[in-house]
């Protein structure tokens, strides 16, 4: 399991090639990415991402723990980025790999959403008219 | 008089500062210390709502005592991912 | 859309890159490789894909085109491999980016799925005992 | 006496063969044209099975009727990714 915190650039294939075994067949890979508009349709200039970390990474063992309780044959990844991140750069990835592909889409399913809902970090968005905003997750509605 | 170590996150860093030290009188809870920093920067009350705190990397209420050398964290809604 | 047949090794983060916009924030992608030992638990040496490759395009085709149908926001890609494969290489890759992840794993399970019930492809599992069979998909079961 | 492509996928390819011309008699049917392979090659028969025909890259039933230069093939329950 390969649960991280990063400041440098998130390389998703050294991720998967980290996460995959010869048992493997399936690999569902969720990398969430800075956007160039916001919702509102304001464009972005980039997004600053903080965390407290010790308590980030407890919550993605956690977030692990629960995968492999119930779909012991997943191998999972959870890496998050923070500092400042451009467009088009990967914040997040999970990847999940298993034998069969219902459990790899379940798990990372589940692991982006837990991510989302019960890891302390936070993102802000830097518009190019200057304006910062700290957004925060809309849980238990429809998701992001 | 505990001395706690403050840290705050997101908006309420902009605010708050970077970590740092904060004494509170005897008996003092995580609520204690919530109402201390509003007296200290009355623009931290909008920012209550969803508002969570940990003592030493562990989510707590604001009932939870303040001990000498406690991390108190303030954590609002998260945003990752 | 990239939606092929192909013969050389799969490269996923061209295909990634071939999907992703500026206005995607969440891509998933699935990556079925070749598992080292089938589900009785035999050695596998490799596999050997067939396609009859007019069709298996035109049944992408018309995948893409029910996910545009519904998720118009979602830039797919479908891409099998066929000829011989050995253990651990890469398959059939389906990439689904969209502004938000509700919309790319709904889109990237559906493209994989309909492709295992409707394309005309064939695959033959050759195990390090010498026996080669080809394998049907269980549609409307469990899936693998 | 329409000729027909016939082209077979997977373990029907290794019983029939590569892809190759058959002449069928004046208003045969893709049913006439398995027959006729039952007939050329018997194992076959264990492959009927969720057999689907396609006639001219788009599937068809036993009951189509061939023309001149269609080509049949023959498609096996589906194996891919």
């Amino acid at each position: 399991m390969l649960l991280e915190i990063v400041c440098d650039p998130i390389d998703l294939r050294s991720i998967e090639s980290a996460v995959l075994a010869p048992g493997c067949g399936g690999i569902v890979s969720f990398c969430g990415t800075v956007r160039e508009r916001a919702d509102d349709g304001r464009a972005v200039e980039g997004l600053r991402y903080e965390a407290h970390e010790a308590m980030a990474r407890a919550s993605f063992r956690e977030i692990a723990d629960e995968v492999r309780a119930t779909m012991p044959e997943v191998r999972l990844a959870i890496v998050h980025r923070i500092g400042a991140l451009n467009v088009g750069e990967i914040a997040v990835a999970v990847v999940a790999a298993a034998p069969h592909r219902a459990e790899a889409f379940a798990a990372a399913r589940f692991a982006i959403d837990a991510l989302k809902e019960r890891s302390p970090i936070w993102k802000q968005e830097r518009y190019c008219d200057g304006e910062r905003l700290w957004l925060e997750n809309r849980c238990g509605e429809e998701p992001r | 008089m505990p001395v706690v170590r403050l840290v705050a996150f997101a908006r309420l860093r902009e605010l708050l500062g970077e970590p740092r030290a904060i004494a509170l009188p005897e008996g003092a809870k995580v609520g204690d210390l919530w109402e201390t920093l509003v007296r200290e920067e009355p623009r931290v009350t909008a920012l209550a709502r969803g508002l969570r705190f940990a003592r030493n990397e562990a989510l707590c209420d604001a009932e939870t005592p303040l001990r000498e050398g406690d991390e108190i964290s303030l954590l609002p809604p998260f945003g990752g991912g």
